[in-house]
């Protein structure tokens, strides 16, 4: 089978389309998949793409852990599929304990939405893989919760495993170590505040989305 | 005790009028429901007889004024819907909730017609930000629209930011929507089908904003900001609407896929007035009769009063008429998208002595509570011929505030300006990023924005949408308003400001094809309002005339007043512009070092109405007392034809275009900036700032040369100019050289010098200094 | 989900007759040691308007609701549960729970 | 603005030697006629994890802080001040204010 990717569409969610198109523009094939389906089907990666699932309320990500899709998400992130979860699905991921630690408010208190540098830490994971560590990446961000929290051991943990895969140049939002990205232990599962979606197409500004695009886009092979 | 319809913000002759045509007296219910329709905000009483004369109609035009938002066709099958409204009063109560519920309210009004919403703007307008409360009320209104129209999911990608005093107590919110569908998808807020269901989408109703329309909008607004902080106080105002935009983001998304799965007759939002609007506006524009029953809406709490149901502004509510046998399916959608629908009524047979009888009935075959010809409620309100006053030339339009010299004298000899290191101290002081507010907003979900904020004159999006694919077309937007030139001569003053945001979406190399207004003025009962509104309608007529840009929709937002004073005239536009093709970013705002700069058109040395001038009066420039710029509409026109064929050649349409230009393999223009607000110097200075490029400007001799708002004009920044010179000259538009880019600095011989640090710490630190932190008091 | 939470209701009524409604505050607070700019805001505007008399500010968020119980232990289990599913983050959070009688 | 704070303390230590500290809590909620979308949010949710129990949630804000006041009394009038002042918004929202001496 081709390798499909599916990208997981909460009531409130409102990226999806966009990644939707990027990837297909990169050459992959995606599909949308709606929240209550408790089925993935053929699967090969998935995307939690930005948005406000269920409105953000309560804490982004909070309620949306809760759809019957979710059960699917996490077995096969368990099994070492890729999952990468951008802004809210990020904020998705760590309520779901997929990822450790939490994303607050951020610091100003302000939605940001800008382009801002950020550097790649770490290409041991399934969206820096093709990219080089210390490569500066032009990425737009999008988020009023991006404040990346965790206690010290979880810092620690993260660090000596070379868990952050992408940090901000300058503290945008207040995160601890100015974290942009972590991925897991084996590096299937990322998320990430910035959104390289919104940086493909050369016509709107930036492509420096691309490779970590395409790095998504080979580990689904 | 007052009459009942004094009460509710009626004259006695309108209640007279209502019993005429009731041929009855009204019952509380049946008032309650006049009351909220003729109010101004829903009837424009005062203005409709005006607004007919602003030109609506184009070969591009599908809907003109009169529906819930205006269409354009854009060709390949796709038509673009616009509307703007304001939220200035509620705004004032509550900043937060009042401009995100406006956001709310103008995003229902464009998916109504079948169009997914993809991009708002936000003019907006307060009293100056050094005052804390006008920072607090700029603070949350901003993070209103931030709130709301990210997580609804609609980018904002412009706006305006304007500060003057007359703002202080009334600020202006106006929030301008477009989207855009397949021609196909289009409907009308008619309701048809004798048997055919009245549905209730989303939201349940509460006592959000009961008479809000009446009271918020009319006469009887009074803000009153004390309050009883430790209790549940209870007042007189209407309670604040609370916007819910993940309700309203899965009502867009119900809406939409009810409409392509055409299983709805007839789709209304509901907005001011709540129910009583959108069921007498369906029954009346569809000629039917309806009944509605009480017992099957959903209410937020039990025990509301028939009134207060019928009058409720709780959002995030769609009414749609859909066939008894498609309701099976609407359910199915709705409940995908966990929208509550719920049947509220039914299209019935008309009775013979009255063709579209709105009835309220308490329930299926239960006592009639109100029966009222839905078209007495939705068109008939009285139409107000109100005096108009023009103020005497030469007098104070507004006698509270006078200017510490005499504007004239301003204007003319600009000798205030005796040395030099005031001018780059009044260059400083016109310096405002809006960075501040449009960075809180998300202006690039779908991936269509080519020019964001801030980046060029106009912002410029690719022509698709999650359910249209790109056919190598772009939109341009830009929205405008010059309250100061209004204020001085409210014809000319709009006109101006049609002109410029004409020309705003021209630099980005687009067509202006179509406008919406939202007129933002003080008491219609004061002649000299009412002379303000008619001749402003006249400018913006003879202005959209002239230029060929119809007018296809509008609002009208009157009781504006601030410390008992009506705000300074406040006519905003909003243009769209049709880029035929686009396969590179156009030019934007900017500068190249060792690059010339060119002014296409010419200067009136004349600084009446300037920002300038007003940072040297004492309050501002109300008096009526100097003539504005000249404004030469033919001219402008040709300019706009210009600067469209030169950036549209560049990147990438194929209209029309020179041969000289189209052979051309380099980009002929590097930068390009309309010059407005702070004339040259500011623009010049913004170019700067924005590539962090210095330059030397040449070409400008005098202090009114260098400040002069008059219109018409454009900077470029090139590497050719001898071949921008000859063009502009083969299409009849004067230009001349400025100057050069490059270096650290802008200097201009013998006027001034700044630094680029300086400019740009002023230029983003300024409304960051007084927004970090906001009171309310 | 309004129409099926009220369907539950009206099914649910015989059964439902002995219990009692409840009221529930949940007061969710930020961890000691993890920062809350939103009390840091608060603390800027504070110092802002001369109240220097205040600090330590910290936001959190209270939910209240009703809940229908046999007994008040049986309202608090429900709310614990409720707290540790959905309404706190013990990344970021704590909570405190308050049960009362309803009022009539 | 923390450091400035941190400063005024340092010097006023003299002065404020008698003030006493105060635990703050001031629970601000939405008044009862005002939609409360979180509240509505949250219910859904509820709901979906089969909590039918739970119903009317409403969600507010708790903000805590300290204050350093001669007397409860006092602490308690300058908290009314900033709740006027800052914190709520009457037109949305009341608040309950509790006050008790700092332990330690
Ligand atoms: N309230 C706002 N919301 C979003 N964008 C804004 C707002 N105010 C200003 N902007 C953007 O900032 C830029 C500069 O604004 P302004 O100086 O008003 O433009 P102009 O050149 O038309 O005078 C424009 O791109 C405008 O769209
Ligand atoms: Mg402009």
């Amino acid at each position: 089978m081709n390798p499909l990717i599916k990208i997981i569409t909460f009531p409130g969610t409102n990226c999806e389309y966009d990644a939707y198109k990027q990837l297909r523009f990169l050459g992959a094939e995606a599909e949308l998949v709606w929240h209550q389906q408790s089925t993935l089907g053929n699967c090969s990666g998935i995307i939690l793409p930005g948005g406000f699932a269920h409105g953000d309320y309560l804490r982004p990500g909070a309620i949306a852990r809760f759809s019957p899709i979710m059960e699917e998400v996490i077995k096969f992130a368990e099994a070492g599929g890729p999952v990468v979860g951008i802004c809210n699905g990020f904020q998705v991921l760590t309520e779901c304990g997929l990822l450790p630690g939490a994303l607050s408010k951020n610091e100003e208190m302000r939605f940001i939405c800008k382009t801002v540098p950020c550097v790649v830490k770490s290409t041991a994971s399934v969206l820096t893989s093709a990219a080089t560590g210390g490569q500066e990446l032009h990425l737009p961000i999008n988020h009023g919760e991006g404040n990346y929290v965790c206690d010290d051991a979880t810092l620690q943990y993260l660090t000596t495993n070379n868990m952050i895969v992408l940090s901000y140049t300058t503290n945008v939002n207040g995160s601890i170590e100015n974290i942009a990205g972590i991925t897991n232990k084996i590096g299937n599962v990322v998320g990430l505040m910035p959104h390289p979606e919104r940086a493909v197409d050369p016509l709107t500004g930036q492509t420096d989305g691309q490779v970590l695009l395409k790095s998504f886009i080979e580990a689904t092979k | 005790m007052e009459k009942k319809h004094i009460l509710l913000g009626l004259t006695d002759s309108e209640y007279d009028l209502i019993k005429e045509k009731l041929g009855r007296e009204p019952n509380d219910l049946e008032l309650a429901m006049y009351s909220v329709m003729w109010s101004e905000h829903c009837s424009y009483k005062s203005s409709r007889i005006h607004l007919g004369r602003l030109p609506s109609a184009s070969p591009r035009v599908l809907v003109g004024p009169g529906e819930n938002a205006g269409v354009i066709d854009v060709g390949d099958n796709i038509a673009v819907a616009i509307r703007i409204e304001s939220h200035n009063h509620p705004s004032a109560i509550e900043p937060y909730q009042g401009a995100a519920t406006g956001a709310g309210g103008i995003i229902r009004d464009i998916f109504t017609m079948g169009a997914r919403p993809i991009a708002l703007m936000d003019p907006l307008f307060t009293g100056p930000p050094e005052q804390p409360h006008n920072a607090y009320l700029l603070d949350g209104i901003v993070k209103g629209i931030s709130g709301y129209g990210n997580s609804v999911g609609v980018p904002t990608v412009g706006g305006n930011l304007v500060f003057d005093t007359c703002y202080n107590q009334n600020p202006l919110v106006n929030v301008f929507c477009l989207g855009i569908l397949p021609k196909d998808r289009l409907v009308l807020g008619r309701a048809s089908g004798v048997g055919n269901l009245v549905v209730l989408l989303g939201s349940s109703t509460g006592r959000d904003g009961i008479g809000g329309v009446s009271i918020l909008a009319s006469a009887a607004f009074e803000s009153d900001q004390a309050g009883d902080t430790t209790s549940q106080s209870s007042s007189k105002r209407p309670s604040v609407q609370v916007g819910d935009p993940y309700e309203e983001k899965r009502l867009i998304e119900a809406s939409l896929a009810l409409l392509d799965a055409h299983l709805v007759v007839a789709i209304q939002d509901l907005g001011g007035a709540g129910l009583a609007c959108a069921t007498s506006e369906l029954a009346a524009r569809g000629r039917v009769a309806m009944d509605v029953y009480l017992s099957e809406i959903p209410l937020r709490e039990s025990d509301m009063t028939p009134p207060e149901i019928m009058t409720s502004e709780s959002q995030e509510r769609m009414l749609a008429i859909v066939k008894p046998d498609d309701f099976a399916d609407v359910q199915e959608i709705c409940k995908k998208f966990e929208v509550q629908a719920s049947v509220i009524g039914h299209i019935v047979p008309e009775s013979s002595d009255c063709p579209n009888q709105l009835r309220i009935l308490t329930e299926a075959g239960g006592t009639v509570l109100a029966d009222i010809p839905a078209a007495t409620l939705a068109d008939e309100a009285p139409k107000y011929n109100r005096e108009i006053t023009p103020p005497k030339p030469l007098a104070k339009l507004d006698d509270m505030l006078s200017a510490s010299r005499d504007p004239a004298e301003i204007a003319t000899d600009g000798s205030h300006h005796a040395s030099v290191p005031d001018i780059a101290e009044d260059i400083l002081r016109l310096l405002v990023d809006p960075a501040f507010v449009y960075e809180q907003y998300d202006h690039q979900l779908f991936t269509n924005t080519v020019c964001g904020p801030g980046e060029a004159d106009a912002a410029v999006l690719k022509l698709s949408a999650p359910d249209i694919a790109f056919t190598g077309k772009a939109l341009a937007l830009s929205s405008d308003a010059n309250p100061n030139y209004c204020a001085i001569d409210p014809r000319l003053g709009t006109a101006m400001t049609v002109a410029e945001s004409a020309l705003n979406v021209a630099c980005t190399g687009a067509e202006p094809i179509g406008l919406v207004n939202c007129l933002n003025f003080g008491n219609p009962e004061h002649g000299e309002v009412m002379w303000q509104l008619s001749e402003s309608i006249d400018g913006m007529a003879q202005a959209c005339r002239e230029l060929d840009i119809p007018v296809v929709g509008g609002n009208v937002s009157l009781y504006n007043s601030s410390e008992g004073k009506d705000i300074l005239p406040t006519p905003v536009v909003a243009v769209v512009g049709l880029i035929e093709s686009i396969s590179q970013k156009p030019p934007i705002i900017g500068l190249n070092a060792e690059e010339t700069l060119i002014l296409l058109g010419q200067t009136e040395h004349n600084l009446c109405g300037s920002a300038v001038s007003r940072l040297h009066e004492q309050s501002s420039p109300r008096a009526h007392a100097c003539n504005l710029p000249r404004l030469d509409l033919k001219f402008h026109k040709q300019l706009i034809g210009f600067i469209t064929k030169l950036v549209g050649a560049q990147i990438g349409s194929s209209n029309g275009i020179p041969q000289e230009i189209a052979n051309s393999t380099d980009n002929l223009l590097s930068y390009i900036h309309d010059v407005s607000f702070g004339g040259i110097a500011i623009a010049l200075c913004e170019m700067a700032i924005k590539s962090q490029c210095g330059a030397i400007v040449t070409g400008i001799s005098s202090v009114e040369e260098l400040f002069s708002e008059s219109p018409s004009r454009v900077i470029v920044c090139t590497k050719f100019p001898e071949k921008i010179l000859e063009l502009s000259q083969q299409y009849g538009i004067p230009s001349k050289v400025i100057g050069s880019a490059g270096g650290k600095a802008v200097t201009a011989d013998n006027l001034f010098t700044l630094d680029l640090a300086n400019m740009s710490d002023q230029f983003s630190g300024y409304l960051s200094t007084y927004l970090k932190v906001t009171d309310r008091e | 989900m309004a129409e099926a939470t009220l369907y539950l209701m009206t099914t649910q009524t015989t059964e439902e007759m002995n219990k009692m409604e409840y009221k529930v505050q949940v007061i969710i607070k930020p961890l000691d040691v993890i920062a809350n700019p939103e009390g840091k805001a608060i603390e800027r505007a504070l110092s802002a308007l001369s109240f220097t008399q205040a600090n330590k500010v910290r936001v959190g968020k209270v939910v209240n609701f009703s809940i229908s119980a046999d007994t008040a232990e049986a309202a608090q289990k429900i709310t614990e549960e409720i707290c540790q599913k959905l309404l706190v983050n013990p990344v970021m959070e704590y909570s405190e729970i308050l049960i009362s009688q309803e009022a009539g």
